[in-house]
C-alpha cells in the first residue's frame, strides 16, 4: 500500500484510490497573460511591419505610432486635443446617462410610461447616429451642444433598457416589505428600488460609455477644431496611418480607464454584494 | 464696434483666402470679428450656414447645397477656387493596376471605376464630364472620405478619380498613382468652389456681406500673387506658406507641409468674380442627373448681385 | 387587538384559492395555519397583512391598535427581505424613519430590540456576513422594533437549516413567554406547529378551506422537542394530512 | 355593520377592515398606449410642419415622408436597396455573432484564453469603426467583403462579451452534476455548458444585431451603390429629408423586427426556463 | 465494495476545514454524517465522489466496483442539478448517453427506475412543472439509472418543505428495503439521520474532526416519526450538538 495511486491488495482485498474528475470550468485570473499578449502582439507586428511583409499601406510600425503619441505629447497638442474631448464625453454622457437613469426608473415603476416609452426606445435604439448629423448641425447648431446632444442621445437609450431591466430585477420580497412596513412610496424608492437597481444601472453604464466614446468620432465630425475624434478624421482624411493609430490608441486606453472606473465605483457601490 | 461673423473653413490650402485676410487684419479693417468655423467635411459646413451658425463659407457646388438653396436657407454669392488653363489645378489620376492595364489617357478610360466621395459631390461632376467629352460610360463608386479613395487608388481597387493637385502630386511622386491628365482641359473655366452665405445674410445684410467679400478678395489677391503667379519673390512665398502652416497641416512640421501648401496653390477668383456659365452648367447636370429638384432656378441658387462675371 | 376572518375566498383568475375561510385570530396567542404546498396559506396571510385584498368577505381588526404600537400588522418573511446594502442597525432603522421619532428614541429602541434577539454585537455587520438563523433573528428584530399588535410569519424557519430551526424556535417562545404576542404563523412544518400554536388551522388543498381547527393547551414553555403528548398531536395532524400532501407533491404546475 | 369601510363598532368592539397597502411596482402590458404614443407623436408634428411652427428645414413633414416611402416601394427601389442591405446584414452579423460565440465559451472554459483574450477585446470595444473606414478600403477591398467585414467586427466584441458572461451564469452546481456522473468534456460542453448559456447569448445576440443595423451606415459608406446605408448617405449629403427620414425609418422598423425575432427565438428555444 | 478514508485533512488557504478524518463505509448501510454549519460536511463528501482532491490522506475503494454499474460513486445533490431544458426522460438519459449502450437497454432502464421511484407518469414534464418533492425524486431516478456502488446525499432533503421530506424518507426507506444500497447521507438534520442512518458520525464544529459515531441497530422499516427510541437517540444527539450549532450560526461569514 505505499503506492496509493495503483490499486494495491492485501487481505485479498482491492484498494484503489477514488479518481479525481473535479476541477475545471472555474477560470483563474492569470494577470500577466493578458500583458504579454498585447505586447508579443505588438512585437510581432513591429517585426513584420519593418521586414515590410505587412506594407506600410496595411499597417503602420507600432514603433512609429508610438513616436507619434510621444511627439503629439511634447508638442501640447495632445492635451489641445484630448480636453475639449473629455469635456464632451463628461458632459454629453452626463446628460444622456441621468436622463436615461431617470426615465428607465419611470418606465419601470409606471405601467403607463412603459407602455408608452418602451416601444418608441426600441424604435430609436437602432437608428445610426451619424445619418442623422446633418439634422444635428439645424438642431443644436455647431458649437459644443451638438456634440453634447449627440453623444448624450446615443447613450441615453441603452442607459434606459439597462436601468429598466435592472428596476425590474429588484426583489420583489423587498419592496413588499417596505409596503408591509407602511413605508411612503417615496421612501420605497429612494431606500429599496434605487439601491437595489444600483448593479444593474452600473453594469449598464459600463455599456454607455463605451457607446459615448465611439460616439466622439461622429460627433467631432460636426465643426471640432481640436477632440480626438477630429484627430483621428483628420489623419484618415490624408491616410496618414501613424496618426490613425495613435488617435485610435488613445481611446482604447480612454475605454479600458473608463472601464476599470466603473469597476472601482462598483466595488465601492456594491461592497454590500455577496 | 466691429461686427462679429463666423466663417466656415476646411483645413485645405483653398480656404487660404480666409486665412490671409484674418491674418493680416483684412477683415478687421473691413470693422468685421471673425472668428473660423473649422470642418471636417464640406457638408455639414453648408447645413451650418443654413442653420445660422456659420455667415460665410466656401465649398465646391454640391446636390447638397443646390437642396439647402431651394429650401431658401442659402445663396451662393461670390467664386472663390476655379480652374484656369496653365496653373496646375485639378489632375486625373488613375491607379497603377489600371495604368498598366492601358488606361495611360483620359481617352482610354472607357468602362472605369471612378471614384467618388458621394453622389453628387465635385467629383461627381468632373467624372461625368470627362466621361461626356471622351463618349465613356463610368462606373461611380461613393467612398464618403478622400482617406477612402486614397486607400483605394493606391490598392487599385478604383482606376481613375480627379482631385486638387497638392494630393495628386505626392500620390504620383511616390509612384503610387499616375497622372494622366488634367481636368481644366475638359472644364476651362470651371467653378471648383464659391462662396455662400445664408439667403437672409444675402437679402438683407448687404453691407456686412460686401464687406466680408472685399477683405476676402483681398486675402485671395495675397494669395495668388505669392503663390499662384510668384510675382513677389520667394521669401514672399515662403511667408504666405508660414501663414497657411499655421491652419493647414498645423501638426506637421513645417519642411513636410510646405510642399503640400505649395502643390496646393490654384488660383483664388479676383474680387470673388463667378463664372456665370459654368455655375448654369453645374446646375444643369444636376438636374439632369435628377440629383435635385428640376424645378430650381439660377435665381433660387445664386445672388449675382454682389460680384461681377468673368 | 384580535383579528377577524369573515367568510374569506379568493380566485387567481380560474385557479379557486381560498374558500370560505372564516377564522378569529385572538390577542395574546399564536395561530398557526398548516396546510399541504399551494393551499393559499400565503395567500391567506397577505391578505391579513393587507397586501392583498381578498375577492369575497372581509378582514376585519376587533379592538383599538394598541398604543405605541408603529405597524399594528407586521410581517416576518420566509426569506428574512433584509436589505442586503443596510447594516443590521440600519436594516432595522428602516422601519423607523417614516415615524417621527427622536434619534435618542430611534436608538433606545434598536438597542432594546437587538439584545432581545441577542444580537447587540452584530450590530454593524452586513446581512452577507451573517448566517441565515442571525438574518432571520435580524428581520425579527425590525419586526419587534414597530411595536406590532400582531405578528404574521410565513413559514419564517423554513429557509433554514434544522439545528438554527431548532435554536430559533426556542428563542421565538422565549420572546413570547417575556412579552406575549399574537401571531398568526403559516408552516409546513407540523413540528414547529406544535411546537409555537396555540391552535393549529389545518387547511385542506387548493381551494383551501378549514378542515379542522387543532388546540393544544399545553404552555409554550413546557413543549420540547421529545415531549410524547406533542408526538401524538403531530402524529394526528400527519395522518390528517398525509394524502392531501402526496396530492400536493404530485402536481404539475401550471407555468 | 353594513358598510365595511368605516369603522363599527358592536358589542362594544372597533370592527375595522384592514386597509390594503399592497399593489404596484408589477407593470401590467397595455398594449394601446405604445401605438397611440407613436400616432399622437407622428400627428403632432404633421400639424407642426405643416403649419410652419417646424420649418422644412428641421424636420420634414411626416405624411411627405410617407409618400416617399410609398413612392420607394413603388418604383420597386425599395428593393433594390433593401436586399444587398439584408444581406450584407444577415452575413456580416451571421459571421461576427458565430464567431464572437466561439471565441466567449473559449474565453468561459479556459483560464489561459481568458487571460489573453479578455483585455484585448476590452480594449477593442471602444475603437469606433468609422474610424477605421480607410483601413478597411485596403484590408478587405471596397467590395461586399469590406461591408462583411465592418458590421462582423462591429458584432463580435458585444457577443464575445455577452457570451463569456452567459458562460460564467451556468450553473457550477450543473457542471459539477456531469463531472459526478463522469460524463466526458465534449458532453459537458454541448449537453450542460452550451444550453445553460443559451438565454445569455440570446440576450447578448439582442444587442449585436442591433449594433449591426447601426453599422450598416458605416459600411455602406464603402462604395455601396444600393442599400438602405447608402440611401441613407446620400438623401443626407443632398439634404433631402424626407428620403434621409424614410431611411431611417426603415432601419428603425428593421431593428424593431429584429428584436421581436430574437423574442421569438427565445419563446422556442428557452420554453424550459420559469 | 466498501469506502475507507484514511486520516483525511483540507485547508482552503488558511482555513481548515478537516482534520484526520478516518472512517469506514461498509457495502449496504447508510451512514449518516452530521455537524454544524460549516463544519466541512459537503467538502468531505465531494472528496469521497472524486470532485475534490484531500490535501492529506487517502480515499479508498475497498473491493471490485459490482457489475453492471455504470458509475460507481454517484451523487444527488440538495438543489436537485436538474438540467431545466430536459424532460424528466432526457434528464435521466443524459447519464447514460456517454456509455455504449441500445436504444432498447436505455429504455429499460429509463422505465426501471421511473417505476421504482413513482415518476412514469410524469416522463415528459419539464422540471418547472414539477414540485420540489418531485424533481429531487428524479433526481433519485437518475442516480439509480447508473446503477451506483454508493450514493453520495447532499443534504437531498433539505430544499423540500417538511412534509414532503417526510414523504421522501419513506420513498427513501422503501427504495432502501427493496434493494439496499450504500450510502452516505450528509445532513443537518437530526430527524433524518436517525430515521435514514445505520450509523451517524458526528463532527465537531470547523476543522471538522469525528467527535463521536452513534450506531442505531432498529431495521429502517421499524423506524417511524413517532418512536420513542428514535426520540431519545434525536436528543442525544442534539445535546451533543446544541452548543457548537449556536457557535456555528452566531459565525460572522467571511466573504
Ligand atoms: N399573484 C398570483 N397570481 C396567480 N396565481 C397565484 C398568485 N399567487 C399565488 N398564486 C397561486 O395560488 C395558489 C396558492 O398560492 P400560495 O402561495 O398562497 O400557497 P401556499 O399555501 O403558500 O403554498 P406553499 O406551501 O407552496 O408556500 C398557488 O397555486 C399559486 O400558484
Ligand atoms: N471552494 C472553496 N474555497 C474556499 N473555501 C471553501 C470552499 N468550499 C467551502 N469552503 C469553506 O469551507 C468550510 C466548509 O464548507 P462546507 O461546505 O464543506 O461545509 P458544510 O459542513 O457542508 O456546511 P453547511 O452545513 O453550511 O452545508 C466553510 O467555511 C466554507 O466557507
Ligand atoms: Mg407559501
Ligand atoms: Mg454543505
Amino acid at each position: 500500500m505505499s503506492n496509493t495511486n495503483n490499486a494495491t491488495t492485501s487481505n485479498n482485498k482491492v484498494f484503489k484510490t477514488v479518481i479525481f474528475r473535479g476541477g475545471g470550468y472555474s477560470p483563474k485570473p492569470l494577470a500577466w497573460v493578458g500583458l504579454s499578449v498585447f505586447i508579443s502582439l505588438i512585437l510581432m507586428l513591429e517585426v513584420l511591419t519593418r521586414a515590410g511583409i505587412i506594407t506600410s499601406l496595411t499597417m503602420p510600425i507600432p514603433s512609429d505610432v508610438f513616436w507619434t503619441l510621444i511627439e503629439l505629447w511634447q508638442s501640447g497638442l495632445l492635451f489641445k486635443h484630448l480636453a475639449p474631448s473629455l469635456s464632451r464625453l463628461v458632459v454629453g454622457s452626463f446628460i444622456g446617462c441621468s436622463f436615461g437613469i431617470c426615465v428607465g426608473i419611470i418606465i419601470g415603476l409606471f405601467s403607463l410610461a412603459r407602455a408608452g416609452l418602451v416601444p418608441l426606445v426600441a424604435a430609436i435604439f437602432p437608428i445610426p447616429k451619424i445619418a442623422l448629423l446633418p439634422l444635428f448641425v439645424i438642431w443644436f447648431g455647431i458649437d459644443e451642444t451638438s456634440k453634447y446632444a449627440l453623444i448624450a442621445l446615443g447613450t441615453f437609450t441603452p442607459t434606459v433598457v439597462a436601468t429598466y431591466g435592472a428596476v425590474d430585477n429588484v426583489d420583489r420580497t423587498l419592496i413588499r416589505m417596505g409596503q408591509s412596513y407602511s413605508l411612503s412610496w417615496m421612501s420605497i424608492v429612494r431606500k429599496i428600488v434605487l439601491p437595489g437597481a444600483m448593479p444593474g444601472v452600473l453594469s449598464g453604464l459600463r455599456i454607455s460609455l463605451a457607446i459615448a466614446i465611439i460616439l466622439l468620432v461622429a460627433a467631432e465630425m460636426l465643426g471640432a477644431e481640436y477632440g480626438i475624434g477630429a484627430y483621428i478624421l483628420q489623419a484618415g482624411s490624408l491616410y496618414d496611418l501613424e496618426r490613425l493609430f495613435a488617435g485610435v490608441a488613445i481611446l482604447s486606453v480612454l475605454g479600458v480607464l473608463v472601464s476599470a472606473m466603473i469597476g472601482l465605483l462598483e466595488k465601492i457601490l456594491l461592497k454590500w454584494r455577496v | 464696434e466691429n461686427i462679429k461673423i463666423n466663417v466656415g473653413a476646411l483645413r485645405f490650402t483653398s480656404h487660404a483666402a480666409s486665412f490671409v485676410a484674418l491674418e493680416r487684419g483684412y477683415f478687421a479693417d473691413e470693422g468685421l470679428d471673425v472668428e473660423l468655423k473649422f470642418f471636417q467635411a464640406a457638408q455639414p459646413m453648408a447645413v451650418a450656414v443654413a442653420s445660422k451658425d456659420v455667415d460665410y463659407a466656401v465649398t465646391a457646388i454640391s446636390g447638397g447645397l443646390i437642396s439647402l438653396a431651394q429650401k431658401g436657407a442659402t445663396k451662393v454669392i461670390g467664386g472663390a477656387l476655379s480652374e484656369e488653363k496653365g496653373i496646375d489645378g485639378s489632375q486625373i489620376i488613375v491607379s497603377k493596376e489600371a495604368y498598366s492595364a492601358g488606361m495611360t489617357d483620359p481617352s482610354k478610360l472607357d468602362g472605369a471605376t471612378w471614384a467618388l466621395t458621394q453622389t453628387g459631390s465635385s467629383f461627381h461632376y468632373t467624372g461625368s464630364q470627362v466621361a461626356k467629352h471622351h463618349g465613356h460610360t463610368f462606373k461611380y463608386k461613393p467612398l464618403q472620405k478622400v482617406g477612402a479613395i486614397i486607400g483605394a487608388m493606391k490598392t487599385s481597387q478604383v482606376d481613375a478619380w480627379a482631385i486638387v493637385p497638392h494630393i495628386a502630386k505626392p500620390l504620383n511622386g511616390g509612384g503610387a498613382v499616375h497622372i494622366i491628365g488634367a481636368i481644366s482641359d475638359y472644364i476651362p473655366d470651371y467653378q471648383v468652389t464659391v462662396v455662400f452665405t445664408s439667403a437672409d445674410n444675402a437679402a438683407n445684410e448687404r453691407e456686412k456681406t460686401e464687406a466680408f467679400l472685399r477683405a476676402f478678395s483681398k486675402g485671395a489677391d495675397d494669395f495668388n500673387a505669392a503663390l499662384v503667379d510668384k510675382t513677389l519673390g520667394e521669401d514672399a512665398a515662403e511667408d504666405m506658406i508660414k501663414l497657411i502652416h499655421k491652419y493647414v497641416y498645423a501638426d506637421r512640421p513645417y519642411e513636410k507641409a510646405a510642399p503640400s501648401i505649395r502643390n496646393g496653390a490654384m488660383r483664388i477668383n479676383k474680387n470673388a468674380a463667378m463664372n456665370l456659365d459654368n455655375i448654369k452648367a453645374q446646375l444643369a447636370w444636376f438636374k439632369s442627373e435628377g440629383l435635385v429638384d428640376s424645378s430650381i432656378t439660377f435665381e433660387t441658387l445664386v445672388d449675382d448681385s454682389y460680384v461681377a462675371s468673368q | 387587538m384580535d383579528l377577524k376572518l369573515d367568510n374569506v375566498s379568493h380566485s387567481y383568475g380560474d385557479l379557486e384559492v381560498l374558500q370560505n375561510v372564516s377564522l378569529d385570530i385572538p390577542e395574546g396567542k399564536i395561530v398557526c395555519i398548516v396546510g399541504p404546498s399551494g393551499c393559499g396559506k400565503s395567500t391567506l396571510l397577505r391578505m391579513i397583512g393587507g397586501l392583498e385584498q381578498p375577492q369575497k368577505g372581509k378582514i376585519l381588526q376587533v379592538g383599538d391598535v394598541p398604543k405605541g404600537c408603529l405597524n399594528a400588522l407586521t410581517y416576518v418573511f420566509q426569506d428574512f427581505a433584509l436589505l442586503p446594502w443596510r447594516t443590521v442597525e440600519g436594516n432595522i432603522k428602516l422601519v423607523l424613519e417614516d415615524h417621527r421619532l427622536t434619534a435618542g428614541q430611534v436608538e433606545e429602541i434598536i438597542s432594546d430590540v437587538l439584545s432581545r434577539t441577542k444580537l447587540s454585537d452584530f450590530r454593524t455587520a452586513l446581512p452577507k456576513q451573517l448566517s441565515g438563523g442571525m438574518k432571520q433573528r435580524v428581520a425579527l428584530a425590525r419586526a419587534l422594533a414597530v411595536n406590532p399588535a400582531v405578528m404574521l410569519m410565513d413559514e419564517p424557519l423554513s429557509a433554514l437549516d434544522s439545528q438554527t430551526r431548532e435554536l430559533l424556535m426556542g428563542d421565538l417562545v422565549a420572546l413570547w413567554e417575556r412579552a406575549p404576542f399574537t401571531s398568526v404563523y403559516v408552516t409546513h412544518n407540523l413540528n414547529e406547529a406544535v411546537r409555537l400554536g396555540h391552535s393549529i388551522v389545518v387547511l385542506s388543498r387548493r381551494p383551501g378551506r378549514i378542515r379542522e381547527i387543532v388546540e393544544i393547551d399545553i404552555p409554550l414553555a413546557d413543549r420540547n422537542s421529545s415531549s410524547i403528548n406533542l408526538e401524538r398531536k403531530q402524529s394526528q395532524l400527519w395522518q390528517l394530512m398525509r394524502d392531501e400532501a402526496i396530492a400536493a407533491d404530485q402536481e404539475l404546475l401550471i407555468v
